[in-house]
């Protein structure tokens, strides 16, 4: 490893060295908050020209059903860019906390959930604590992390598990009442309570602060590794519920059950408005995002477009969401 | 005569320090080959070094263009989209039984040149549009995904190129073919790399952005140029997987994304940017084919390789980042 | 049992079950559930990069052409997501689920009790392939679940490890490469392999791992297998036809291609060439254009009223197990080129749904 | 007489609301080497930076060798032969010394993109012995000791010799600043040597060497020139009388001295030292005391803030507070043990741009806004629209986002962070006048000594030395890391002139 000795010092304060600050950007504060309502409204009309009864009671709930695991992968990634990182292994956790669940419930019954749930705590506190203290960016952590926990659930149970017994400790998420999803209405709650946290608690704050300029959080007295790790940790207690889901849905658990949405959630975050650069974008943004891809994975289904166009479609949304949402200010140096 | 000291010098003093900075790769790999050579007695044959050759060249291909992209404090998270297009598209340019092409080696330079494209895609993105690599790159990794797809159809295009196959599966001098187009793409890296300003300004993007910005370098053409490079070692790598296989396959890059940034980070390219070279990356690559090929012998699933190879990038990010401690430096 | 016996009563069962099917060959005129231009086609499959998957894929689409129902056919991939399979059905059923018809590849069994709620409670129609959770059947009161169309996977193993081992002159060593290990036919395939190398003490299992269906992982495995054993490998069982072929590149690079008997499993176009250039020893053909396709036919005799509804069918005609063919040098010409609608015409009428019947699968 | 080789008339640069330089004109010949002297703040630096193009000018003009010449970028200047070197280091670590040297300044020796290393070396090669020095040009920069390091960047400036036939011109910010006595001798000496083929402009805060390598000396102050003189003739004291020499007019009326003050001592800092930044540094600060500290950039004065406030660990020595010894572990701890931090990088440390104002100024101390139910939105608005008026911080409302407000608010705003809590028992500010307009900076000095009568100790850090007569009760002044004296503005009425001795 080559020493970086202080010669390699960046310059503190760029105020003496003057970059040329590029000030243009596709969107202002007002257009990329607005832009994502017009998305929403102009796909779902797209789809319901090509299918009437798109916009149908059954299919609402279907897309609502259809949405609750992408909905609780997105609530933590939301809390992880806001604070300024990213969270590349959720998904690889989601499918670990499944396997896990699988295996302990029928010994544990409901002990396996919550068993499952702070495992997936533990591990993402882990991840948030490996980040600020050593200094990796997050991106390169939790990469790290998706080999390793796919890599660990794979070698637990190379098959999948199916749920012997008491399943109805998981159950109750699959059903509905009054034609809700369980499963949704158990997402918005938790959405509903981390957006509360972010706006009422002090907590919420320091992770806008931290988001916005970390430098200025620490120097105000706010211990950040503290507030990052719990980040983190949040993001694994979200992965843990959406494996939770999971093995409601398809009552077994299985190592790959949620690697395709690792894209989905995270664009959904990101075409909800909030900033990759950390500080700007709340959880209201990011269930806007998810209905715009829940809407997008049924229209595709619903409308017969061939099934190739959606990791286009993908790709093009989060690059344009980012382009318009980044924050140039902040961020001299892109790279 | 002090020309000729000063020519011998660089390369004295840029050998040794290329020697001290890749001893840490050396190391693993002797320890990793001897290791199993003692747990296995046949691991240690002429035919199993052949194999190791034959499947680290696609890995050491990926790397190569990873190691400028990190050196510049970048990363590429397309790899696996821009193969499976890439495999796709030489699959069906070539001679095959889906479309009526044959365009025969030609089909090696156009699967560079779509790889470039999409690299520079990528560079744009960055550049242009302020959007962070590993965002903008998830991005065209995904649209080429889906390209792939598209071109797959329902039947996946099948090489019947003789020449090919043969490049592809067979040897010349007792060498794997794919490991000596390997090794020439290393040569070319590596001359890229040393000679030219592409490779020497990414230490100086890497290194020290502002500075490079100051001496009035333009710094975004460099960045993009990067990124268009590692797309061509891409595009290369997917032909010669296909070749190897005899088929345009949407899932041909697979895995390959973990294991290439895990060789670079090994390989002694510090994740901060600024450092490193393609020959330590080479090396690393074939210290992680050789544990990956140990681990067959051994009989030890695939699966629990990747978690390894996570664990490995997670440490030598620690090991990297330790000695920079400045409580103030912020990293996102 | 001798080796007659066993003959004599496997012809007795089928004279049975032809009996039986002739019996309640369905009375034709019953009410039509919904207007031919209502009825929608579904495949839901894996995806369609892999051969075998790409001739479920084909089969499905070339019914539908026979059928007049092109523009109504929809191809539904999951890409290895057994939640997103379940998602992308629930998703169409959005619109008109009465009139829509699912032939169903489940990507794990775990797959096929939501898809067949999810049919029960929406009025869609579905038939599934391969293989689910035991203790659940279309007779069980699954009205919506027409049948299931089984393969006995183990027979199929069974079946294909004779030709190893007979190829392989019965003794030496083989090694095996194993699906993915969450599906039924990957576990039941191998517990024929096992099942037959019990039989033949001369036949030695050097090694098995999971290849995941997919040849660029079956490649480096063998290759490493090859250094390790060397000339002691004298045969290679791979669970499907595109690890087979991934092994067979792995020894063409060695230079053994031809020279140790290679079986898969699936029957595509590209390993039956192989098996005709003798590269290849011989592969199970579940006859994927047939099994694309026949759920769909099944669906569309039930909703034109051709067929009385499934609740009415006699039990082995709700779960049975499908004839597959073991296809070897001798016959690979005749299965060598793609089929044509021809081939499959007579087999898709209503009354011949269960033509490839081989025995009830409860 | 011969042209000119660099010569501006009238140069000006505004920084915001403040002039950075009101209308400059010198002039540099041919051959001659000319030194550029005065206070931290009086824009020497920026005054290089438009030369060097590296910041365009807002007024004025600029001649090259007689011609009129505008710099759109560095480029520009350094193919007019017009080098800079700046004082943190520009080296890149990971490619050779030739490299470095020659970065952007190639030429003939990469023609195609393709390097041609003998090409690079011999060229590198002869700027090194230039400036007689046997480094290797092969080495990787790395590896170089430290004033190796420093020749370097000084080959690295006089590369733009290559651009053009004429001599160059180099610019030198503070080139000896972070150097022991033999790398400063061979500065001074490799100054010497440029002479005889360049024209060379010396920025530096140690007027002896001025004195002892320059032909003619230009003094700042406050962003223009106050005086030109001849090295040979002039003395230091003469210089220094110059540099803090007639009143601008910004005098700050000194309210009454406090002669007596509470005997109580809130921070004590005993023999704190950390390697080469401050070395053994001892002070007490009473309740109610404002205690300035005078330094140079360099001299220690603002790593000892960073240590008092907890961000950097020191090595050795103990701090008390209250008469209890403490350890910081971090600035979380100070903030704790009531002690608050102004930093000299407002925008990037001190506020947050994109928060309202109360938000801003709870940051520090928010659990003592929250209730039961998170935080109480009322009271925090309550008591930041309390300070708002007691700073008279002139803001829209108190929800405005920060970075609306002028530089002279966002400073008051900054300083209210930790007033909002439990009064602070001791206010750390550095160089908190710093880019303010002198309305600005009357009012934040008069808030400071506010402060001071309700009780808490403060220290002041600025280099300004106007600044720190007007607020401070005792004052120290620090030179190369050491504190180099104390005096008692009651007692000891110090002058400007033997504080300004002290300090350079």
């Amino acid at each position: 490893m080559s020493p970086v000795g202080p010669i390699n010092q960046q310059p503190d304060s760029d105020e003496h060295i003057a970059i040329g600050d590029r000030r243009h950007g596709l969107g202002t504060g007002l257009v990329s908050g607005m832009a994502p309502v017009a998305v929403l409204v102009t796909l779902a009309l797209a789809i319901s020209a090509f299918a009437p009864s798109f916009l149908s009671a059954y299919s609402l709930r279907v897309l609502a059903e259809e949405s609750s695991v992408i909905l609780l992968l997105a609530i933590g990634q939301t809390i992880v860019i806001i604070v300024g990182g990213i969270d590349l292994s959720m998904a690889a956790l989601a499918s670990l906390a499944s396997v896990i669940i699988a295996l302990l419930l029928p010994e544990l019954g409901a002990g396996a959930v919550l068993g499952a749930l702070c495992i997936a705590t533990l591990i993402g506190a882990l991840q948030g604590f490996v980040h600020v203290q050593a200094k990796i960016p997050s991106f390169i952590v939790t990469l790290a992390g998706l080999g390793m926990w796919s890599g660990i659930a794979l070698s637990i149970a190379n098959t999948t598990v199916p749920v012997a017994e008491h399943f109805e400790a998981v159950g109750w998420l699959d059903a509905q009442t009054w034609g809700v999803p369980h499963a949704f209405a158990f997402g918005m709650l938790t959405l509903g309570l981390f957006q509360i946290a972010l706006v009422r608690l002090r907590l919420g704050r320091y992770l806008y602060a931290i988001g916005m300029a970390e430098r200025v959080a620490l120097l105000s007295g706010i211990r950040v590794w503290r507030i990052k790790t719990f980040a983190f940790a949040a993001s694994g207690f979200c992965s843990g519920l959406a494996g939770l889901a999971m093995v409601a849905r398809t009552s077994s658990g299985s190592p790959t059950i949620a690697d395709s949405l690792l894209l989905p959630s995270i664009a959904a975050v990101l075409v909800g408005g909030t900033a990759i650069t950390g500080g700007h974008g709340n959880l209201a943004r990011t269930l806007l995002g998810v209905c715009i891809v829940a809407v997008m994975r049924v229209g595709v289904a619903v409308s017969g477009i061939a099934p190739a166009y959606e990791p286009i479609a993908y790709g093009a949304l989060v690059v344009i969401a980012v382009a318009m949402t980044v924050d140039r200010r902040s961020i001299g140096i892109v790279k | 005569m002090a020309l000729r000291q000063a020519v011998e010098s660089r390369f004295r003093a840029g050998i040794l320090s290329m020697v001290r900075r890749t001893s840490g790769p050396l190391l693993a790999l002797f320890a990793l080959t001897i290791g199993f050579a003692v747990a296995e007695s046949q691991f240690a044959t002429l035919a199993n070094l052949r194999n190791i050759l034959d499947s680290s060249a696609v890995p050491l291909v990926l790397s190569i263009g990873m190691t400028f992209v990190i050196r510049q404090g970048s990363i590429d998270l397309s790899i696996e989209g821009l193969m499976a297009a890439c495999s796709l598209v030489f699959a069906l340019v070539v001679a095959n039984d889906r479309m009526q092409f044959d365009l025969g080696w030609l089909g090696l330079p156009i699967a560079a040149a779509l790889g470039a494209v999409f690299g520079l895609a990528n560079g744009l993105i960055v550049t242009r549009l302020r959007v962070p690599s590993f965002m903008a790159t998830l991005g065209i990794g995904s649209t080429c995904l889906g390209i792939a797809m598209l071109l797959s159809g329902d039947q996946p295009p099948l090489i019947r190129d003789p020449a090919l196959r043969h490049w592809g599966l067979g040897q010349s001098f007792g060498v794997p073919n794919l490991a000596l187009a390997a090794a020439a793409c290393l040569a070319a890296g590596f001359f890229v790399e040393q000679f030219t300003r592409l490779g020497r300004y990414s230490y100086v993007v890497g290194g020290a952005e502002s500075v490079a910005r100051l001496s009035g370098l333009n710094v975004d053409l460099y960045k993009v140029g990067v990124f268009a490079f590692a797309g061509l070692m891409t595009g290369m790598a997917a032909a010669m997987e296909s070749a190897r296989l005899g088929i345009g396959h949407v899932e041909i890059g697979a895995g390959q994304m973990l294991g290439a940034i895990t060789a670079v980070v090994i390989g002694g390219t510090s994740l901060s940017g600024g450092s490193g070279s393609v020959l330590g990356s080479a090396i690393a690559v074939l210290a992680l084919a050789v544990l990956a090929d140990g681990m067959v012998f051994v009989g030890a699933t695939p699966y629990m390789e990747k978690a390894i190879q996570g664990g490995i990038v997670l440490v030598a990010a620690i090991v990297a980042g330790w000695q920079v401690h400045d409580r103030l430096r912020v990293v996102k | 049992m001798s080796e007659e016996r066993v003959e004599t009563t496997a012809a007795a069962v089928v004279l049975a079950l032809a009996l039986a099917f002739a019996s309640a060959s369905p009375a034709a005129g019953a009410q039509a559930l919904c207007e031919k231009s209502q009825i929608r086609l579904v495949n839901s499959m894996r995806e369609i990069a892999q051969p075998y998957h790409a001739n479920l894929s084909k089969g499905g689409r070339m019914f539908a052409r026979w059928a007049g129902l092109e523009g109504q056919y929809v191809l539904q991939l999951n890409q290895g997501d057994s939640d997103k399979q379940i998602a992308l059905m629930r998703s169409i059923l959005a619109t008109n689920p009465k009139c829509t018809v699912f032939n169903v590849e489940p990507n794990a069994d775990v797959v096929v009790k939501p898809m067949v709620d999810t049919a029960n409670q929406t009025g869609a129609w579905i038939v599934t392939h391969w293989a689910h959770n035991r203790g659940m059947h279309p007779f069980d009161g699954y009205d919506h679940w027409i049948a299931h169309v089984a393969v006995n996977s183990e027979e199929v193993g069974i079946a294909v490890s004779e030709q190893l081992v007979a190829a392989m002159g019965g003794k030496g060593g083989l090694v095996a490469l194993q699906g993915r290990l969450d599906t039924d036919p990957a576990q039941k395939r191998f517990a024929g392999l096992k099942s037959v190398v019990a039989r033949h003490p001369g036949i030695t299992l050097l090694a098995q791992q999971p290849a995941n269906w997919d040849r660029t992982v079956a490649f480096p495995t063998i290759q490493a297998w090859l250094a390790k054993y060397g000339d002691r490998i004298k045969g290679i069982w791979a669970a499907n036809d595109d690890m087979a072929l991934g092994a067979l590149e792995a020894l063409r690079a060695a230079g053994l291609a031809g020279r140790i008997p290679i079986v898969g499993v699936d029957g595509i176009p590209e390993a039956i060439a192989a098996i005709a250039r003798g590269e290849m020893t011989a592969t199970v053909s579940s006859d994927a254009f047939y099994q694309g396709s026949i759920g769909l036919a099944m669906g569309v005799c039930v909703l034109t009223g051709q067929v009385p509804p499934p609740q009415t069918w006699a039990k082995q005609q709700r779960e049975y197990y499908l004839r597959t063919t073991v296809i070897t040098k001798e016959n690979a010409s005749r299965y060598a080129t793609e089929p044509t609608v021809e081939g499959y015409v007579d087999e898709w009428r209503c009354d011949k749904l269960w033509s490839r019947a081989s025995g009830p699968a409860y | 007489m011969s042209v000119a080789a660099l010569r501006v008339e009238g140069l000006c640069k505004r920084f915001g609301d403040t002039y950075a330089l009101r209308g400059v004109t010198l002039e540099v010949r041919p051959r001659e080497v000319v030194g550029l002297v005065g206070e931290n703040g009086a824009g020497k630096s920026t005054l290089l930076k438009l030369l060097a193009g590296v910041t365009r000018p807002d007024g004025g003009t600029m001649m090259v060798r007689g011609s009129a010449v505008r710099w759109r970028k560095v480029r520009d200047a350094a193919d007019a032969g017009i080098g800079i070197m700046f004082q943190e280091s520009s080296l890149v670590p990971d490619i050779t010394v030739a490299e470095n040297v020659l970065l952007a300044h190639e030429g003939s020796a990469v023609r195609l993109g393709i390097y041609r290393w003998h090409e690079l070396f011999a060229r590198a090669k002869a700027l090194l012995v230039k400036l007689g020095m046997t480094i290797s040009p092969g080495a990787d920069a790395h590896t170089l000791s430290f004033s190796e390091r420093q020749l370097v960047e000084f080959a690295k400036a006089l590369a733009v010799e290559t651009r053009t036939c004429d001599a160059p011109i180099l610019l030198l910010d503070e080139p000896t600043s972070a150097l022991d006595e033999r790398g400063v001798a061979t500065v001074l000496q490799t100054i010497e040597e440029l002479r005889t083929h360049a024209s060379v402009v010396l920025v530096s805060h140690r007027l002896e060497e001025v004195r002892r390598v320059c032909d003619r000396i230009y003094v700042m102050k406050d962003g223009s020139c106050v005086g030109e003189r001849d090295a040979r003739t002039c003395t230091v004291e003469a210089l220094q009388r110059l540099m803090i020499g007639h009143e601008t007019g910004t005098d700050f009326p000194r309210e009454a001295v406090r002669s007596q003050l509470a005997e109580t001592v809130c921070l004590e800092v005993r023999q704190l030292s950390r390697r080469d930044k401050y070395v053994d540094v001892s002070l007490a600060l009473r309740h109610g005391e404002v205690l300035g500290i005078a330094g140079a950039t360099g001299s220690g004065c603002e790593e000892l803030c960073r240590t008092l406030f907890g961000i950097v660990p020191p090595d050795s020595g103990t701090m008390l507070l209250d008469g209890r010894t403490v350890a910081l572990r971090g600035p979380s701890d100070a903030v704790a043990q009531g002690i608050g931090y102004v930093p000299a990088d407002r925008p990037r440390e001190g506020i947050i741009g994109a928060m309202s104002v109360t938000e801003n100024m709870t940051l520090a101390h928010l659990a003592q806004f929250c209730g039961r139910w998170g935080i109480d939105r009322r009271r925090e608005r309550e008591v930041a629209e309390r300070w708002i008026e007691r700073l008279r911080i002139v803001t829209p409302c108190a929800t405005t986002r920060a970075s609306d407000l002028s530089g002279g608010n966002q400073q008051k705003v900054a300083l209210a962070k930790w007033l909002v809590g439990k009064p602070p028992r001791v206010l750390i500010l550095d160089h908190p006048l710093r880019a303010l307009d002198v309305v600005a900076r009357r009012d934040i000095l008069k808030t400071i000594r506010e402060l001071a009568c309700d009780g808490a100790g403060i220290v002041v850090v600025a280099d300004a030395l106007d600044e720190l007569l007007a607020v401070s009760d005792t004052l120290i002044v620090m030179r190369d890391g050491r504190i180099s004296a104390r005096y008692s503005i009651a007692q000891d009425r110090p002058t400007r002139q033997t504080i300004l001795e002290k300090m350079i």
